[in-house]
């Protein structure tokens, strides 16, 4: 039930923003389509999370964003400074990490900020491991590094998905 | 289409979060053809590209890609019948294809209800046509050379 | 005029420059790709918003099927490579056929300089007449139904040719083949 | 003139790749180029200098938007056009697969000394 009706919102918002009115009768068969289009899926959208009916969740989404603004600006700065470096310190490689993060929707968000952070990229996720590629891996311990990285991470997701 | 599981979770999961929206954003464009840019084919080619989505995502024989693929040529025929439908329906105002609803303010939904129901006539026929004509390419698997000698 | 519109025709033709002599035939998918995108937004600097859209997203699914086929099919070898004379001469019969269409051109009227007769009616009646104020849809299916009639008509018989071609052939009886 | 002349030169790409091309799908890629030459050069047609998109919106006056809107015309053609070449483009796809798995070669030259 709280799946349906929060997509029913999001399909609801999604019909809003494109068709921009607030004519009642346009309005009426938004909500129709909404509907009938977030009770076919009920199935299919098994990650959908309950968002909008845990004020909670919402503000920890809001929260995470400059949070991951900070992270990518922060990296961004990390790339620059190895790639104006004279010497060029950087160390590619592969790492494998294992993440504590149960839903899927948080792990897909999970690996979704790793790519968007610059210097990481996830390159696949089978069940908990991440296979991750950066731009330099540390000489001791290159798993445990990435997993205390993405660490800052979960904490956030968790408390949004969890 | 061999790969039952479809594609890595990262793909699954964002497929559903995002096909309901296309969908929605599909019919949108389509319904509101005849005053913003977009109409029928433009709708109906992009909840196609929904179904196609679902299709890559899940693999062949599961999600709403599998479901609709059973339906696809039915619900292609069905666009086209309800066209001719509604085209035949024009006699009621004196002609084939005659505007037969009644027509409301401009620049709003109800401002020519028959262009409208036309218009959802032709996302039906181009987003069921193009999914069957997907399916076809996608699913088919003849190994080179398999059928030579078979009906020659 | 306008150099974005004259760039980005540039860009489409060596687009597809690059799609036709690719070697790996993926390569030559996602260049077509790039052409059909590269088209919709000059659709959109043109004054045609609806055509841009339609591009766009069926620039899209052409991409899926194509790349689904090319993955079925060898690559382009060697061996399937033009000789060098015919090279030659289809670039020569297609130079030809541009000397040939932009002779014709020059009879037009310059480019962007006057639209023709029918088009004032349409724009100045289509709101009033048909109640859609889109007048590309107005046009599609009230002046022109019967065309749009006939398009949707073309869209079957093509899916079903597709269908057709593509029919799972009649399994063979059981030790009778291979 | 000169965008009519570009339209041109992508129809002779297409042209090219139809005629030189011996690898069937890339024969079809060709045929694809030649139609968004088409299309292109039928909305240049259409086009006035400083053209607005022909879709009228509530505010706007009927004589500014018939002094300024591209012709309409050619766009429900090329609308049309557009979707019937996807049709086209799988229909030939599905032809090039069909072609593939009968004689196990894609050499559009070898397809015309084969018989059955």
């Amino acid at each position: 039930m709280n799946k349906v009706l929060s997509a029913f919102v999001f399909n609801l918002l999604v019909w809003l923003a494109v068709t921009w009115t607030f004519d009642p009768v346009s309005l009426a068969i938004g909500a129709v389509l909404a509907a009938a289009i977030a009770f076919a899926l009920r199935n299919v959208e098994l990650e959908e999370v309950p968002l909008l009916l845990m004020p909670h969740r919402l503000l920890w989404a809001l929260l995470y964003i400059p949070v991951l603004f900070l992270y990518v600006v922060r990296a961004n700065l990390d790339v620059a400074w190895r790639v104006l470096h004279p010497a060029l310190p950087i160390r590619p490689g592969i790492v494998k990490a294992r993440t504590t993060l149960k839903s899927p929707g948080a792990r897909v968000l999970l690996a979704n900020s790793i790519t968007l952070t610059p210097g990481t990229l996830s390159v696949d996720v089978v069940d908990d491991t991440f296979y991750v590629h950066r731009i330099h891996v540390p000489e001791d311990d290159p798993d445990g590094d990435m997993e205390r990285s993405m660490g800052r991470f979960e904490s956030y997701l968790r408390r949004i998905f969890e | 289409m061999s790969d039952p599981q479809g594609m890595s979770i990262v793909v699954r999961v964002v497929t559903r979060w995002l096909f309901g929206l296309i969908l929605i954003f599909g019919l949108a464009v389509a319904l509101f053809g005849h005053v913003t840019p977009g109409g029928g084919f433009a709708g109906g080619t992009i909840v196609a590209c929904a179904f196609v989505l679902a299709i890559l995502a899940f693999g062949g024989s599961r999600g709403p890609g599998a479901a609709f693929a059973r339906w696809a040529s039915s619900l292609d025929a069905t666009g086209a019948l309800s066209f001719l439908v509604l085209a035949i329906l024009g006699y009621t105002a004196g002609s084939f294809l005659h505007q037969w609803a009644a027509r409301g303010e401009l620049f709003t939904l109800g401002s020519t209800p028959s262009i409208v129901l036309l218009n959802l006539a032709i996302l039906l026929k181009v987003g069921a046509g193009l999914f069957a004509g997907f399916i076809a390419v996608a699913v088919f698997e003849g190994a080179a050379g398999s059928e030579k000698g078979a009906d020659a | 005029m306008d150099p974005v519109l004259i760039g980005l025709t540039v860009f489409v033709i060596l687009g597809s420059l690059a799609a036709l002599e690719m070697k790996s035939l993926l390569s030559a998918v996602i260049a077509i790709g790039v052409v059909g995108l590269g088209l919709s937004i000059v659709f959109l600097l043109l004054g045609a918003p609806d055509i841009a859209i339609t591009q766009v997203v069926v620039e899209v699914i052409v991409v899926t099927v194509l790349i689904r086929a090319a993955a079925r099919v060898p690559e382009e070898t060697p061996t399937l490579r033009a000789s060098r004379a015919r090279t030659f001469a289809g670039a020569g019969v297609a130079l030809i056929a541009v000397g040939l269409l932009a002779a014709a051109f020059q009879t037009l009227p310059a480019f962007g300089s006057q639209r023709f007769a029918p088009a004032l009616w349409y724009l100045e009646n289509a709101p009033d007449l048909t109640g859609a104020t889109n007048v590309v849809t107005a046009i599609l299916l009230d002046f022109r139904a019967y065309d749009t009639l006939g398009e949707a008509t073309v869209i079957l018989t093509a899916v079903v040719g597709a269908l057709a071609v593509l029919r799972r052939p009649e399994r063979p009886k059981e030790g009778s083949h291979v | 003139m000169m965008m009519y002349a570009l339209a041109a030169v992508l129809l002779g790409v297409g042209l090219y790749g139809l005629l030189v091309k011996r690898h069937l799908l890339k024969k079809v890629l060709g045929l694809l180029i030649v139609e968004h030459a088409v299309n292109l050069f039928l909305i240049q047609l259409g086009y006035i200098d400083g053209g607005i998109a022909p879709i009228r919106t509530a505010g706007e006056e009927a004589a500014a938007f018939v002094g300024n809107a591209v012709d309409p015309l050619p766009q429900v053609l090329v609308l049309t056009s557009i979707v019937i070449g996807l049709g086209l483009a799988m229909l030939m796809v599905a032809l090039t697969l069909r072609i593939y798995q009968r004689y196990g070669s894609l050499d559009a030259d070898r397809m015309s000394e084969l018989k059955g």
